[in-house]
C-alpha cells in the first residue's frame, strides 16, 4: 500500500483578494468566514482563525492534498471548479477519476466550502459521509464527503486530510443527515466533528476500546475487558 | 339421587328461583366445566379458523387435525414456572388474574340457556351482568400496575380507559332494548334475562328486527361495543402485540397468562350472550310464532343431532382424506373415534328428539325441549364467536385516540338518539 | 450518563439520553413522562433496533436509536477478504434485497476495473434484482401490515414471495442469500425454463398485488392508521439524506434508475410512482406501484435476453487500480452505495458501504414527535429497514 | 307448547328462597368490616383500593339478602366497576413511592375514632331499641318486583308523579352542573 504517493504540493500562489472575494462569496451569513479563510490558506499562517482544534504545526504543505497516485486522475474542469479555484487558490484541487469528480480541499475549508456547495451550488443531499486511514500518512486520515445535486442530477466527492487526533468541522448544521454518518466515522476512525450536536459511539457500545476501522485494528482483536465485565464472558472472546 | 334429579325436570324455573340447592349447585359446575371446554374449543376453532383465512393449517400435529393441541397447551402452561418478577407488588400481581376470572365466570350464574336452564333468575340480570363484567376491567387494571413495568401499565391505562368509555355506549344500547320489554299491554318492561327474552317471545319478534332499523343500529353499537370491551381485534388495545409486546399481561406466563386467556375468552362467550338475549331471541328457535304446528317443532328439534351427525360426517371424510402411511395409523385411528363419538351422540339426540316429540310433560320431552333450548342459544353464540375471529383475521388494529373517538363521539351520540327514538316510537305505537 | 451502552443492564435500566432526560430525581411512574425501551426484543423493531420513547401519556415527545446490536464489521471484513472473498458478504446486509446488494458490489467493482458485464448478464441481473425488489417489497408489506395490526396480508404476501425464491433458488441455489452476481457478469447460465417461470410469476402475481390491495387500500381502520402519520415532507427528507420509496412519496420524483441509469435499466420503459403528502398511506402506494412497475420491468427483459457470453472479460485475480469509486443503485429501500478505495491490491483497501436503512432510519424522530407510540410501531414498518443493513 | 309463557308468570311469583341466611349474613358483614380496616391500614394506595372493592362488594351482597337487588346491582356498576376504576386509574398515576413513605394517619385521628364510635353506638341501639322504632318492621318483601318499584317511586305510575320524581331531578341537575364543572376545570380550552 505504498500508493500514497504525495503529489508535490504546487507552492500556494498568493492571491490575496479580500475585498473582492467577500462580496462574491455566497449568502450574507458566511461573508465573514469567506472573508477569512483564504486568508488564512493563502498566507499559511499559523493562526487560524476559524480551525477550533487551533492545530498550528501545519507548514505551507498542508494545502497539498495528497491522493492516491491513480492512472488518469485528470484535472475537473466546470465553471463550479473555476470559481471556487479563484477563490480559495490551492487549497483546493479538482479531480476526475473515472468519470467521478471530488475536490481535495485543505481541513481549513471545511465547513465553509461545504456549506457553499450547498447553499449555492444546490448540492443539496449529502449522500455519505465517510472516512479512509492511510498510517504511514502524517495527515493519517482521508475523510469524504459523498454529496448529489438534484437540480444538476450530479455528484461529487470531497475530501480533506487530517491527523489523527485532530478533529473537523460538523457539517450537522448543513446537512442533518451528517449526524449518524459522523457519528459511525467517530465509532469507526476516532475522528472528532466539533460542533456535532451529539458525538457518540453508535454501532459499537459506548465504552467500548479502539477504532475498529484503523489500519492498526486487527480484524480479529476486539474489547476483551469490555466483552468480560458487560457480556460476563470470561475468555472475553 | 333419582329424586334430585327429578325435582329439577319438573320444574319451569330455575333452580335458584326454586330454591332448588342441589341443581342450583349442578348448574354452577355445569356452566364451569362448560365455558371451560367451550374456551378450549374456542382456543382450537380460533387457531384452525384464523390459520385458513391465512392459507396456513394451523395446529395439525397434537392428534388429528391438532384436535388435542388445546389439552396440550392446557398441560403445557400448568407446568410452566410461575414467574413472579421481584419488582412487581406480589399479592396483587398473584391476585390479578383472579379477579378477571371470577368476574367472567361469576356472569354466567344469569346468562339463560333456556327458560329454566340457568342458575338464577334474577330481578336485575342485565344490570347485574353489565355490573359484573365491568368488574373484569379490575383485573387488567391491576395487573398491569402489579408487573411493575412499563408495558403493562400503558396496556392498563389504555384497557381502562377504554373499557369506561364502551360500557357508556354499550349501556345505551342495553337499555334501549330493555325499553323494547316494556311494548306491552302492561306497559311493563324487565331487567331479567329471561324476562327479556320472554318478552321478545310475547310481542313475536326479536328485538334487533323491532322498530327497524333502531333495533338493529343499538344491536350493531352493542356488537361493536362488546368487542371493544372484551379487548378482541381491531380493538385490542391493551394487549396489542406490535406495540406494547403483550400489553396488561407481559409480565405473566404459565398457568397465571392463561387465566387471563381464559378470563378473556369467557367474557367473550359472556357477552355474546348478552348480545343473543337481547337482541337475537336468546334460546328461542326461529320462528316459534310462525311455525307453531307440531311438525314444525319437531323438524327444529331434529337441528341438534342433524348438526352433530353433519360434524361426524366431516371427521370421517377427514379420516378417509388422511394420508394412508403407517405414520397417521393412531391420528387416523382417533380421528375415526371422534367421529364415532359424534355420530352417537347425534344418534342420542336424534333418539330424543324422536322420543319427546310429544308436548307433555314426560322426562323425554323435557329433555328434549332442553336440548332444543340450549342448542339454538348457543349456535348463535357461536356465530358471534365466529364474527370475533373473523374481525381479527380482516382488520388493522385502530389506534387508542381513534379508538376513544370513535367511543365517544360516534357511538356514544348515536345510542343515545337510538334510545330516544325508540321510546318516542314505543309511546306513539302504543 | 449515555444509553448507548449495549448489553450493560444498568445502562438498559436507566436509559437516558441526549433527549435530555434526568433518571435518579424522577419519580419512577410520573404521570408527565415515561421513558420506554421499545426493543431491541420487541415484536415491531423489525430485528434487534432498539428505541428508547420519551412518553408524554401516549404521545410521543422524542426517540432515540441505539442500533448496533447485529454490527458484524462488514467494512472491516472487506479490507481483508479479496475482492471476490468479500462478494458473498454483501448478501449479510440486507438480507431481504441480497440481489440487489450483490448487483451494487459488482458493478462497482466492475467500474473501479473499467470493465462491463455482456449485455447478457446485464438482463439475467436487471430480472433477479427487480423479482428482489418485489421480494423485498412483499416482506415489508406483510410485516408493516403486521404491526398496524392486520395479520392476514403477512401470509399471503409471504405465499406469493415463495414464488420468487423459489425462482432464486432454481437459478442460484441459495433462496435468500444468493451470491447470484460475480464481478464482470453472473456466474450461471439461466436454468432451463427461466423465462417461463418468469413470465409464470409475473402473470401469477398480477392479480396477487389487487388482493393485497384489496385486503388494505381502501379499508377505513388502514387509511386512518397510515393517512398523515409519519409526515415527512420533501425538504426535510432531502435534508435528511432519506431515499427511496420513503422520499419519492414526499412528492420527489427521483429513482436511480432513470437519474444515473446503471446496468441496462435505460432500455427499459417504467414509471417512477411518487406520494403527495410524504405520509405513511404514501409509502405504501408508493411500493405497491413500484411493484407493480418492477413486473413491468421485468416483462420488458425477460422478452428480450440476448443469446452471448455472461462473464466479461474479467482476470482470474481481480486486481484494480490504484483509485477510488463511488457507485450506487436504487436498492429497494434507497440508494445503496459503494465507496472502494484501491491501493492496487487483492483487497480492497478500504470499502464503505452506504446503507439505505441506517440513513433513512435517521428520519424516525422527525416522523414521529406528536404521534402516538402505536404510530412509532407503524412508522418505523414504513421505513421498511433492516437491521443488518443498519449495523452491518 | 309454550312453558316458558307459563314460567313467566311463575317468575313473577316465586319469591327467591333463602338459603343458609346467617352464614351468608356473617360472611358478608365479616368481609365488610376486614377489608374496611384493611383500607385504612395498609400504607400501599392500591391495596387500599383493592380492599375497598371488596368491602364495596360485600355491602352489594347485604343488599341483595335484604332483597334489595336493584340497589345491589347499581351498587356494583356504580361504585364497584367504575368509581373504584377511576380510583385505581389516579392511583396508577401519582407518586405511589412518595405517598407510601407519608405519615398515614394524622393527628386528628382520636377524633375520628369518637365519631366511629358515635355511629357505632347509634346502631346498636338502633338494634336493641329497633323494635319499638319501626314497629312495622316485618314489611312485605317484593324481591320479584323490586326495581318496578323504586320506578314507580322514582318516576311515578300511570299518569301520577312519584314520591321521590322532583328530588330525582334536582339530583340530575345536580350532577350535570358538577359534570360541567369539572370539563371547565379540566380543560384549558374549551
Amino acid at each position: 500500500m505504498a500508493e500514497e504517493v504525495k503529489t508535490p504540493a504546487p507552492p500556494p500562489p498568493p492571491q490575496p483578494q479580500p475585498a473582492k472575494t467577500g462580496p462574491s462569496g455566497g449568502p450574507e451569513g458566511e461573508k465573514k468566514p469567506t472573508a477569512e479563510k483564504p486568508a488564512a490558506a493563502e498566507s499559511a499562517a499559523p493562526a487560524k482563525p476559524a480551525a477550533p482544534a487551533g492545530k498550528s504545526d501545519v507548514p505551507a504543505k498542508a494545502a497539498a492534498p495528497a491522493k492516491p497516485a491513480v492512472p488518469t486522475p485528470v484535472p475537473w474542469t466546470s465553471p463550479l471548479v473555476e470559481k471556487y479555484r479563484n477563490q480559495y487558490g490551492s487549497a483546493l484541487e479538482a479531480l476526475t477519476y473515472l468519470g467521478q469528480n471530488y475536490l481535495s480541499v485543505d481541513r481549513s475549508l471545511i465547513p465553509d466550502i461545504l456549506r457553499r456547495l450547498r447553499e449555492d451550488e444546490q448540492f443539496d443531499y449529502c449522500v455519505d459521509v465517510t472516512a479512509a486511514h492511510y498510517p504511514k500518512r502524517e495527515k493519517q486520515f482521508d475523510v469524504i464527503w459523498i454529496l448529489y445535486s438534484f437540480a444538476r442530477n450530479e455528484r461529487m466527492r470531497v475530501k480533506t486530510q487530517i491527523a489523527d487526533g485532530a478533529s473537523i468541522a460538523s457539517a450537522v448544521s448543513i446537512w442533518p443527515t451528517a449526524n449518524w454518518l459522523e457519528r459511525e466515522v467517530y465509532d469507526m476512525f476516532g475522528i472528532r466533528f466539533d460542533g456535532h450536536p451529539d458525538l457518540k459511539r453508535i454501532l459499537l457500545p459506548d465504552g467500548w476500546k479502539g477504532y475498529p476501522l484503523r489500519k492498526d485494528y486487527g480484524i480479529l482483536q476486539q474489547d476483551t475487558e469490555w466483552v468480560q465485565i458487560n457480556l460476563g464472558i470470561e475468555s472475553g472472546q | 339421587m333419582p329424586n334430585f334429579v327429578m325435582s329439577y325436570l319438573g320444574s319451569t324455573v330455575t333452580p335458584g328461583q326454586a330454591g332448588n340447592q342441589f341443581w342450583a349447585l349442578m348448574y354452577v359446575l355445569i356452566i364451569f366445566a362448560g365455558v371451560s371446554v367451550a374456551v378450549m374449543a374456542m382456543n382450537w376453532l380460533e387457531r384452525k379458523a384464523l390459520a385458513h383465512f391465512q392459507i396456513r393449517l394451523g395446529p395439525m400435529r397434537v392428534g388429528p387435525h391438532g384436535l388435542l393441541q388445546p389439552f396440550a397447551d392446557a398441560l403445557k402452561l400448568m407446568l410452566k414456572e410461575d414467574i413472579i418478577p421481584t419488582e412487581a407488588d406480589q399479592f396483587v400481581f398473584w391476585v390479578a388474574p383472579l379477579i378477571g376470572l371470577l368476574a367472567s365466570f361469576t356472569v354466567y350464574t344469569v346468562i339463560p340457556f333456556g327458560p329454566s336452564q340457568a342458575v338464577s333468575d334474577m330481578n336485575i340480570g342485565i344490570l347485574f351482568m353489565l355490573g359484573v363484567s365491568s368488574l373484569a376491567v379490575l383485573g387488567i387494571v391491576v395487573a398491569g400496575w402489579a408487573s411493575n413495568s412499563h408495558y403493562p401499565l400503558i396496556g392498563a391505562l389504555r384497557s381502562s380507559a377504554q373499557m369506561v368509555s364502551y360500557e357508556v355506549a354499550m349501556g345505551l344500547a342495553v337499555v334501549s332494548a330493555v325499553l323494547m320489554t316494556s311494548m306491552n299491554a302492561s306497559g311493563t318492561g324487565t331487567l331479567s334475562m329471561i324476562g327479556i327474552v320472554q318478552a321478545q317471545q310475547q310481542q313475536g319478534i326479536w328485538f334487533i328486527f323491532k322498530f327497524f332499523p333502531l333495533g338493529f343500529i343499538a344491536f350493531a353499537i352493542f356488537a361493536i361495543a362488546m368487542v371493544a370491551e372484551t379487548n378482541r381485534a381491531p380493538f385490542d388495545m391493551a394487549e396489542a402485540e406490535s406495540e406494547l409486546t403483550a400489553g396488561y399481561h407481559t409480565e405473566y406466563s404459565g398457568l397465571r397468562w392463561s387465566l387471563f386467556m381464559l378470563a378473556e375468552y369467557a367474557a367473550m362467550i359472556a357477552v355474546s350472550s348478552i348480545a343473543v338475549t337481547l337482541w337475537l331471541g336468546g334460546w328461542m328457535r326461529p320462528f316459534p310464532n310462525l311455525l307453531q304446528a307440531p311438525a314444525w317443532e319437531f323438524i327444529f328439534s331434529l337441528f341438534p343431532g342433524l348438526t352433530f351427525a353433519g360434524l361426524a360426517a366431516i371427521a370421517f371424510i377427514g379420516t378417509a382424506r388422511m394420508p394412508a402411511q403407517s405414520f397417521f395409523r393412531v391420528q387416523r385411528i382417533g380421528l375415526a373415534v371422534f367421529a364415532a363419538l359424534l355420530g352417537f351422540i347425534a344418534l342420542l339426540l336424534l333418539v330424543i328428539a324422536v322420543a319427546g316429540r310429544t308436548a307433555d310433560t314426560s322426562v323425554a320431552a323435557r329433555f328434549r325441549e332442553g336440548i332444543d333450548y340450549v342448542y339454538w342459544f348457543v349456535l348463535k353464540v357461536a356465530v358471534f364467536m365466529y364474527l370475533f375471529i373473523w374481525y381479527r383475521a380482516t382488520w388493522p388494529r385502530y389506534r387508542f385516540d381513534q379508538l376513544m373517538r370513535i367511543g365517544w363521539k360516534v357511538m356514544l351520540p348515536i345510542a343515545l338518539g337510538v334510545l330516544m327514538l325508540t321510546a318516542i316510537v314505543g309511546v306513539i305505537v302504543s | 450518563m449515555s444509553i448507548s451502552e449495549k448489553g450493560n443492564p444498568n445502562a438498559l435500566a436507566n436509559a437516558v439520553s441526549n433527549l435530555d432526560l434526568d433518571t435518579p430525581e424522577k419519580p419512577y411512574l410520573d404521570s408527565n413522562e415515561l421513558i420506554i425501551n421499545m426493543g431491541p426484543q420487541h415484536p415491531a423493531t423489525h430485528g434487534v433496533l432498539r428505541v428508547i420513547l420519551k412518553l408524554d401519556g401516549e404521545k410521543v415527545l422524542g426517540t432515540e436509536c441505539v442500533i448496533g446490536y447485529l454490527h458484524r464489521g462488514v467494512e472491516k471484513i472487506a479490507e481483508n477478504r479479496t475482492y471476490t472473498m468479500f462478494n458473498p458478504y454483501v448478501d449479510r446486509m440486507d438480507y431481504c434485497a441480497a440481489v440487489s446488494n450483490g448487483l451494487g458490489y459488482c458493478e462497482a467493482v466492475e467500474k473501479l476495473m473499467n470493465v462491463e458485464a455482456p449485455a447478457r448478464a446485464q438482463y439475467i441481473r436487471v430480472i433477479l434484482t427487480e423479482l428482489n425488489r418485489i421480494a423485498s417489497h412483499q416482506l415489508w408489506l406483510g410485516t408493516h401490515a403486521l404491526d398496524i395490526g392486520a395479520m392476514t396480508p403477512l401470509f399471503y404476501t409471504f405465499r406469493d414471495r415463495e414464488e420468487i425464491l423459489k425462482i432464486f433458488e432454481r437459478y442460484c441455489g441459495a433462496r435468500l442469500t444468493t451470491h447470484a452476481f460475480r464481478i464482470g457478469g453472473c456466474q450461471y447460465e439461466t436454468y432451463a425454463g427461466f423465462e417461463k417461470d418468469v413470465t409464470n410469476f409475473l402473470s401469477f402475481f398480477a392479480p396477487k398485488i389487487d388482493e393485497y390491495e384489496a385486503l388494505l387500500t381502501t379499508n377505513r381502520i388502514w387509511l386512518e392508521r397510515t393517512k398523515n402519520v409519519g409526515v415527512i415532507s420533501a425538504a426535510d427528507a432531502i435534508a435528511l439524506g432519506v431515499t427511496g420509496p420513503v422520499l419519492r412519496a414526499s412528492g420527489v420524483k427521483w429513482d436511480l434508475r432513470k437519474a444515473q441509469p446503471y446496468a441496462n435499466y435505460s432500455k427499459f420503459d417504467f414509471e417512477i410512482p411518487i406520494g403527495e403528502n410524504g405520509d405513511t398511506y404514501d409509502r405504501y402506494l408508493v411500493r405497491m406501484e413500484e411493484m407493480r412497475q418492477s413486473m413491468r420491468i421485468i416483462e420488458q427483459a425477460v422478452g428480450g435476453i440476448p443469446e452471448g457470453p455472461i462473464m466479461g472479460k474479467v482476470p482470474k485475480v481481480i486486481k484494480p487500480p490504484v483509485g477510488e469509486i463511488y457507485h450506487s443503485i436504487e436498492a429497494p429501500k434507497g440508494e445503496l452505495g459503494y465507496f472502494i478505495v484501491s491501493d492496487g491490491s487483492t483487497q480492497p483497501y478500504r470499502l464503505r458501504v452506504r446503507p439505505p436503512s441506517f440513513v433513512n432510519l435517521q428520519a424516525l424522530d422527525i416522523m414521529v414527535r406528536g404521534l402516538l407510540i402505536a404510530d412509532v410501531v407503524a412508522v418505523i414498518g414504513t421505513i421498511d429497514i433492516v437491521l443488518g443493513e443498519v449495523d452491518r | 307448547m309454550n312453558p316458558a309463557l307459563n314460567s313467566a308468570a311463575a317468575t313473577m311469583n316465586t319469591g327467591m328462597a333463602p338459603v343458609a341466611t346467617p352464614w351468608f349474613f356473617y360472611a358478608l358483614a365479616g368481609a365488610a368490616v376486614i377489608s374496611a380496616l384493611f383500607v385504612i391500614t395498609r400504607r400501599n394506595a392500591v391495596h387500599s383500593a383493592l380492599a375497598l372493592i371488596v368491602t364495596l362488594l360485600s355491602v352489594a351482597g347485604l343488599y341483595l339478602m335484604l332483597y334489595a337487588p336493584f340497589v345491589a346491582g347499581v351498587q356494583i356498576i356504580v361504585y364497584a366497576g367504575g368509581i373504584m376504576v377511576l380510583f385505581l386509574f389516579v392511583i396508577m398515576l401519582v407518586n405511589v413511592e412518595r405517598s407510601s413513605k407519608e405519615r398515614q394517619f394524622n393527628r386528628i385521628w382520636p377524633v375520628g375514632l369518637a365519631a366511629a364510635c358515635a355511629l357505632m353506638a347509634l346502631f346498636v341501639s338502633a338494634l336493641v331499641k329497633g323494635r319499638a322504632l319501626f314497629p312495622e318492621r316485618l314489611v312485605k318483601l317484593s324481591e320479584g318486583t323490586n326495581t318496578q318499584d323504586i320506578a314507580k317511586a322514582l318516576y311515578g305510575d300511570a299518569g301520577r308523579m312519584g314520591q321521590y320524581t322532583f328530588a330525582f331531578e334536582i339530583a340530575s341537575l345536580l350532577l350535570l352542573v358538577a359534570i360541567l364543572g369539572a370539563v371547565i376545570m379540566t380543560k384549558k380550552k374549551i
